[in-house]
């Protein structure tokens, strides 16, 4: 309990330091947010009376209290560009990331962690050899090329799928897939070599004397063993699948939080830039705060009694 | 004498190691008698623990295989029996005790999970008589408190109280025959007397017959029948164990023996056996043990010698010679 | 086959001859008593020759300037709707693709407008199909004798929220819209009256280009009063004010008075309207349906993938398409199921070079048109536009009912020229291949924002000005940070794209000394463009205009205030299932209140 | 029968077994080069590896040509046509030229990284997980920050600060990759300081210093290669990621994520555009994960047979 209470703590400091680093990250990186707000024939006295309204030629520190203090009192306040809502943004496109994030997340524990066990099973075999060349060839192509094949292939040539959109289930087999293929293919490897590890050890060996039979030895007692470690590393998929999922989302059009965010970064749309990237923090952080509660729960060696 | 419970002949086991196969365990015969136990010694990487494992069907396939000989275990062969007609073996009419109990038993479990689901494997018994059995089995290897052991995790256990379990696991379905590998090795050595007592203890109360395996000779000593020296994957010399410690004919027993230390000669050197154990991937041509003989004749080089019966004794030798003290 | 009847086999011979359309052809055949199965079965034997539809609309050839009106030809969507025999039926949604994020669905604040604006909302005056205005939110409208007047009749009006609209309202609405940062195009016009029923828009001077900014998009007539309550404005503030800065004007809340209505936005992904029930019907003389809309709703899915905006239309994700990427192009037109049209888009491609930080560069008119003649401008939209678009050697697209072809004498590519006027200058070429005049290499950063066609543009104009010794290094940047460093003190060039109907409007705005820095980048301060600016906006007369107009585009491509390049059409294109659907060349998007989808 | 005296047989068979001995414990070095010649995917890793860094390093020198050359008559050519070997895109320019440039730039950008990743991540690691304490704590949490931080926001920050360009994509995943190596070394070190040896050091009276360097530093070296051959992966995959959307090579330098970017609007019209840069990107990511794969099964004898299902 005390090791999940000093988790906690460390998440709420994480928290507090990216607030600090994700604004002045983003101010620090120049631009005139006024561009995202007026069109080209504004004039600079047009642009000098905006930036005065929204505070941005206040000190950076003072324009991070002032935020902080609005975002506290729950005000998220609009984009700099449309003016549209943060606060139902975040909702509206929380929602289609949090769709695309979770099947993407079960893809890759729902294929690799069976494929791993079934490579490990059938070690050195055809079977094996396949599925772990497959793994590095998963592994060596990177996602965005991966998404243009696949629209290429699957969209433009074969028109089987829709090349884009969101957000009906047909529309979400292409980024899953795409947004899946890498954590698949470590999963495997993953997989593969945490069963690996436990199959030679010796409790396997006393449970066979004990006449079980490989279903169960394998099926139950080497892969809960095999487990903790993918456990952990479920932890670190789901700030892979949130950093990924940016350029995923914005090559298939899907409106999640990342293109959100790649777009309010580029055009220097503060309040949605700065709270859709705390947003992104708070998903890895958290994400690696489950996993460490899943790892505490699965591993009885950990857990004080 | 009674039948033999186990009979192996000729027991054959290869491992297949970066494309090459060789033998590590190479022609063993021995028999195995009820109500007796039947010593197994040896330096390390001799080959002992592989016969245990051959005679289990538990050598690591595909890596390893056993190519030649038979195992008869009542009518049954067991190298020939499949896979699942030698797990209803397994565990029930013949178990086995690991060298290591810290490692060998499964993490993630509680003890009392661990146990009832090998009852529960070869006995049609619900779960809580399977508990209960369990629970005897744990207080008959007199570990203190079993029924708080039955809800810990292994890591909860000490080694000692690990391998009590073990042997509880071992002996609560009554096998017939129980190999014990090193059931001692890993533990202090004041829990050691302890866990050979209870072992002991069980195999005479139940009538057992029980392959021990160890390197120890003066646990042999104290608790065996009879006595198998295994050098280099083969029996070299078998005997009762009176007279192989009173007589021994190999010298490569012989050589074992004077490097028991002796507290009766507390001054001067160990003795030792010059070299080390052959590879299995590099066994000399004629007697295994020839380039650490002392007494090898030429032909030991050449020639490998056969394990001849003599009154009650068998012996791997071109020229045995009698025990010279120290 | 079984043979055809005469009459048929004459219909098939002139279709196949190309005297007919394929939409022709089926009305014929109709007519001569041949089912529409029949008749499809007729169209396949012809072959796969078959005039694709898209002939029906040819692309916009430049104009020549002394017709008045263009001679582009939209398709006769409308007037072909009818052919078939059951008519416009009510119901469905268009989901029609859309090249760009969704604006912010108010006129009066947003920096750009999407077409969206022409469902939801009515403009006093629309133009037709011919390049005239005529009345859309109004009933009838008029100008005095002495140009200083325009007088526009509007009904009490009832918008989305119920509540009236009367036309003291629109008087405010044009009032406030005078504060927003797009109303210097219609400087000419000095405010807004009411007389009963009239709004009056009073003039500084007669000026002919009155009625164009109000029928674009900013000047769309917004419920004004739901305007104040939900954003507010504020008198001190004008449009930079905390309120309207918050406001949810456009984004939760839309009050117009259009045939639709703001239903669902989501920036990056979609925005959607329904029918809005109680429109009162249409005031514009060319819409065929005066009544109520065809169709339940419309959504615009944003993609900014180009390439893949053809794709969902092959595919049938989407029912129309507006600016398909270029190279998909030819793809589309071969497609029988689909119609494209193509205009010239009132949009160009410009470099602005900045004069006043980097006079040692852009300080001389031979360096500036030294570099424009080394420029393929056709190579340029050949390749990059895939023949979608035309050069352009001054500011105007060549569609532009104003635009000049004198301008064309200026700019050609010649790189013996280009080197001439280079040498001239004092540019001598050095060892490294880049040229220096003074110690000073003619080299020079080159910003883009981060855009496909632009740095495209930007790439293909620098390899072409190393063709005569000048380096341009592009720098892709973000569009915020384009922005922020364009005209100031560290940037010597960068690349930009405008979109507007008036040409002459907007592009005035980044030449004219008063705009310096912003929008005039180049800090260009040339009398004689002023002085065409000064005449346009006073322009009294058609002749004065016109007048002015060549002043304007011929001094631009003499004095090089900023280089063009080249223009693109806008694209549209939609599956031949829907109908009423007619962009036309004088908007930028097209209406909807014609507009059903075959059941 | 021979007439060797038992004394010189023992002797010869001796020194027989320790011949044997000895083949099977080997150098590093050598037990690598035969692992290289029986292992065929560390192999043809190694193979195609070097023909990457041959295309990088020489391809231009050889092919010559001029990457930023337009040519508005000849776009959008497919491989093999006229006199394009690789075709062209969309301004004409030969994409073979441009390839080999590109490739340059992305081991150029991969080395940067690796290198900066590596020496900053070891020294962290390092002296987080041997000091231990406050010390550990403060600098774990920053690396535990750094790595979790989105790295597209990483690259927009130096972007912003020096400018888009590979120098910005190079200390921006050169950043990220170095807290993901500091923490690996950081556990390795961790791992290490319980074991007797370092304990023995320890207890010995050694200065830190010496610890680390002649005890802690040996041992996390070849995890640390390991993992830095991994990370060279990482970085090329992240630097193409990155000049895809067009924070990396700057036009008209070009990288292979933005030829795949600037190819992927033409995938109907010519998608070799698209296809070689992204396969030279595949062949350079396959051929470190193979040579990795390949170095742990040699340093790491613990995770061989994770490996060992890919030997044949």
């Amino acid at each position: 309990m005390r090791y999940l209470a000093g988790r906690t703590v460390y998440m709420l400091i994480i928290l507090a330091i990216s607030s600090v680093a994700v604004f002045y990250a983003i101010r620090l990186s120049g631009g005139d947010a006024t561009a995202a707000r007026l069109p080209a024939s504004a004039t600079e006295a047009d642009r000098e009376t905006l930036r005065e309204v929204l505070g941005l030629n206040d000190p950076i520190y003072q324009q991070y209290f002032t935020y902080m203090g609005r975002l506290l009192s729950g005000d998220l306040g609009n984009s700099l560009t449309n003016n549209a809502l943060i606060s139902k943004m975040v909702i509206e496109h929380g929602r289609n990331s949090i769709i695309l994030g979770a099947a993407a997340f079960l893809l890759v524990f729902l294929v690799g962690v069976p494929l791993g066990m079934l490579a490990s099973v059938r070690r050195n075999t055809f079977t094996d050899q396949g599925i772990m060349s497959l793994s590095v060839a998963g592994m060596a192509v990177p996602n965005f090329w991966l998404a243009l094949l696949s629209i290429w292939l699957f969209a433009s040539v074969l028109g089987w799928l829709p090349s884009a959109g969101c957000c009906e289930p047909k529309q979400l087999i292409l980024p899953a897939i795409v947004l899946a293929a890498e954590g698949t293919a470590l999963t495997v490897r993953m997989t593969r070599s945490a069963m690996l590890e436990n199959l030679d050890s010796d409790w396997v060996r006393t449970l066979r004397a004990g006449g079980l039979s490989e279903a169960r030895v394998i099926g139950k007692h080497v892969f809960r063993n095999a487990l903790i470690p993918i456990i952990s590393l479920a932890g670190l998929r789901i700030g892979q699948i949130v950093g990924y999922a940016l350029i995923v989302e914005v090559i298939f059009g899907w409106p999640g939080l990342g293109q959100v965010l790649v777009n309010a970064v580029l055009r220097r749309d503060y309040p949605v830039a700065q709270f859709f990237s705390l947003v992104l923090v708070v998903m890895v952080v958290l994400g690696n705060w489950f996993a460490d509660l899943g790892y505490l729960a699965a591993n009885p060696r950990l857990r004080k009694i | 004498m009674a039948s033999p419970l186990l009979s192996v002949r000729d027991l054959t086991t290869v491992i297949r190691t970066e494309g090459i196969e060789f033998e590590v365990v190479r022609g063993v015969s021995f028999d195995m008698y009820p109500n007796e136990i039947l010593g197994l010694v040896g330096e390390s990487g001799c080959g002992k623990t592989m016969t245990a494992l051959s005679v289990m069907g538990l050598i690591p396939a595909p890596a390893a295989r056993i190519a030649g000989g038979t195992v008869l275990f009542g009518d049954r062969d067991l190298v020939s029996l499949s896979e699942r007609d030698m797990r209803e073996v397994r565990g029930d009419d013949i178990s086995m005790i690991f060298q290591d109990p810290l490692t060998s038993l499964d993490p993630m479990f509680r003890i009392g999970h661990l146990l009832t689901e090998v009852i529960r494997r070869h006995r049609p018994v619900s779960r809580s008589q399977a508990e209960a059995m369990a629970l005897q089995a744990l207080a008959e290897v007199e570990l203190p408190d079993p029924e708080t052991r039955m809800s810990q995790y292994p890591h909860q256990l000490s080694g000692g109280m690990r391998q009590r379990v073990m042997i509880a696991m071992a002996l609560m379905l009554d096998p017939d025959i129980l190999i014990a590998d090193e059931p001692t090795t890993a533990l202090d050595v004041t829990v050691q007397a302890q866990i050979l007592d209870r072992l002991l203890g069980q195999q005479r109360r139940r009538g057992m017959s029980m392959l021990l395996i160890t390197h120890d000779l003066g646990v042999v000593a104290a608790v065996a029948d009879r006595v198998a020296v295994m050098y280099s994957g083969e029996i070299v010399e078998q005997a009762p164990v009176t007279q192989l410690f009173s007589d021994p004919q190999h010298p490569y027993t012989q050589g074992l023996l004077r490097a028991v230390p002796q507290t009766r000669h507390q001054r001067g050197a160990l003795h030792t056996i010059p070299g080390r154990v052959p590879p299995p991937q590099f066994v000399p041509p004629g007697c295994p043990f020839s380039p650490r003989c002392s007494q090898a004749l030429a032909r030991c080089w050449e020639e490998h010698p056969d394990l001849v019966p003599e009154n009650g004794r068998r012996l791997r030798c071109f020229n045995p010679q009698p025990l010279t003290p120290a | 086959m079984k043979e055809n009847s005469p009459e048929i086999q004459s219909i098939l011979e002139e279709y196949q001859q190309r005297k007919l359309s394929r939409r022709q052809f089926l009305k014929k055949v109709g007519a001569a008593g041949v089912g529409a199965t029949a008749a499809a079965a007729l169209l396949a034997s012809c072959g796969s020759d078959e005039p694709a539809a898209t002939t029906a609309a040819p692309a916009t050839t430049a104009a020549p300037a002394t017709t008045a009106a263009p001679a582009t030809t939209a398709a006769p969507a409308t007037t072909a709707a009818p052919e078939t025999a059951m008519g416009p039926s009510r119901g469905g949604t268009l989901r029609e693709g859309y090249n760009r994020d969704v604006s912010k669905h108010d006129p009066i604040t947003t920096n750009w407008y999407d077409p969206a604006f022409f469902a939801i909302y009515e403009a006093i005056v629309t133009v037709s199909p011919d390049g005239d205005f005529v009345p859309q939110y109004c009933t009838d409208f008029s100008v005095s004798g002495d140009g200083l007047e325009y007088r526009f009749t509007v009904e009490d009006r009832q918008s989305h929220s119920g509540n009236a609209i009367t036309a003291a309202d629109v008087a405010e609405f044009y009032r406030i819209q005078k504060f927003s940062f797009i109303a210097s195009l219609a400087s000419p016009i000095s405010h807004y009256e009411v007389d009963g029923n009239q709004v009056v828009a009073k003039m500084n001077n007669a000026w002919v280009g009155t009625l164009g900014p109000l029928a674009t998009g900013y000047w769309r007539i917004a419920n004004i009063n739901t305007w104040k309550d939900v954003g507010g404005y504020d008198d001190e503030t004008g449009l930079a004010g905390e309120s309207v800065v918050a406001s949810v004007y456009g984004t939760e809340v839309v009050d117009a008075t259009g045939p639709f209505k703001h239903t669902e936005w989501v920036p990056g992904s979609h925005s959607y309207v329904e029918r809005w029930d109680d429109y009162p019907g249409s005031n514009v003389p060319y819409f065929e349906n005066k009544g109520t809309a065809h169709l339940d709703a419309i959504r615009w899915t944003v993609i900014t993938e180009a390439g893949q905006r053809a794709t969902q239309l092959e595919n049938g994700d989407i029912d129309t398409l507006l600016n398909p990427a270029h190279q998909d192009l030819a793809r589309l037109q071969e497609n029988p199921d689909l119609t494209v049209y193509q205009h010239a888009e009132w949009s160009g491609y410009f470099m602005f070079m900045n004069r006043e930080h980097f006079p040692e560069l852009f300080g001389d008119v031979e360096t500036r048109r030294g570099l424009s003649h080394a420029v393929d401008r056709e190579g340029m939209a050949q390749a990059l536009l895939f023949g979608n678009g035309a050069a352009t050697y001054g500011p105007f697209p060549t569609t532009d009912r104003y635009y000049d072809p004198a301008v064309e004498q200026h700019n050609n590519y010649d790189v013996a020229e280009a080197n001439r006027l280079l040498d001239a200058a004092g540019w001598s070429m050095g060892s490294d291949g880049v040229r220096e005049r003074d110690g000073v290499p003619l080299q020079f950063e080159f910003m883009v924002e981060n855009e496909s066609l632009q740095t495209a543009i930007a790439t293909a104009a620098a390899a072409q000005f190393s063709q005569v010794g000048a380096q341009a290094d592009v720098n892709v940047v973000d569009r915020a940070v384009w922005f922020e460093r364009a005209g100031g003190p560290e940037v010597p060039a960068g690349l930009f794209m405008w979109l507007w109907p008036i040409p002459i409007d907007v592009l005035t705005l980044f030449c004219a000394s008063y705009t310096v820095p912003s929008p005039n980048w180049s800090h260009a301060n040339e009398p004689r463009i002023d002085q065409a600016i000064a005449d346009w906006q006073s322009a009294g007369t058609e002749e004065a205009a016109a007048k002015a107009q060549s002043d304007f585009q011929l001094a631009w491509a003499e004095t090089l205030p900023n280089m063009s390049f080249i223009n693109q059409n806008s694209t549209f294109v939609k599956n031949n299932r829907v109908h009423g659907w007619s962009p036309h060349v004088w908007l930028l998007y097209p209406y909807y209140n014609d507009t059903w989808i075959e059941a | 029968m021979t007439a060797s005296t038992p004394e010189s047989y023992l002797s010869e068979w001796d020194r027989r077994l320790l011949e044997f001995e000895e083949s099977r414990h080997i150098s590093v070095f050598r037990r690598g080069m035969r692992n290289l010649v029986r292992n065929r995917l560390l192999l043809s890793g190694v193979i195609l590896g070097l023909l990457v860094v041959g295309a990088g390093v020489l391809g231009p020198v050889i092919a010559g040509g001029d990457y930023e050359l337009i040519n508005f008559s000849n776009i959008h050519a497919a491989p093999f046509s006229e006199d394009a070997l690789l075709g062209t895109d969309h301004l004409g320019r030969d994409t073979a030229t441009r390839l080999f440039v590109a490739i340059r730039v992305s081991l150029a950008v991969a080395v940067g990284v690796t290198g900066l990743a590596l020496v900053a991540g070891l020294a962290i690691g390092t002296v987080a997980g041997f000091r231990g304490g406050w010390t550990d704590r403060s600098l774990s949490g920053v690396m535990d920050f750094i790595w979790g931080f989105p790295l597209i926001l990483v690259a927009v920050l130096f972007a912003g600060g020096l400018g888009e360009g590979l120098l910005s994509v190079i200390l921006a995943v050169g950043l990220v990759n170095m807290a993901a190596i500091a923490r690996v070394v950081r556990g390795e070190v961790l791992s290490l300081s319980e074991r007797e040896f370092i304990e023995a050091a320890r207890a010995g009276g050694l200065s830190n210093w010496r610890i680390i360097r002649k005890h802690l530093l040996p041992n996390i070296l070849a995890p640390a290669l390991v993992l830095a051959s991994y990370y060279v992966a990482v970085a090329i995959i992240a630097e193409a990621a990155l000049s895809f959307i067009g924070l990396g090579a700057q036009p008209p330098l070009p990288s292979l994520g933005q030829m795949v970017a600037e190819g992927r609007n033409f995938l109907q019209l010519n998608h070799w555009e698209t296809t070689v840069p992204g396969l030279a990107l595949v062949a350079m990511v396959l051929s470190v994960s193979l040579i990795g794969d390949g170095l742990r099964d040699v340093f790491d004898p613990r995770l061989r047979h994770e490996a060992k299902g890919l030997e044949s």
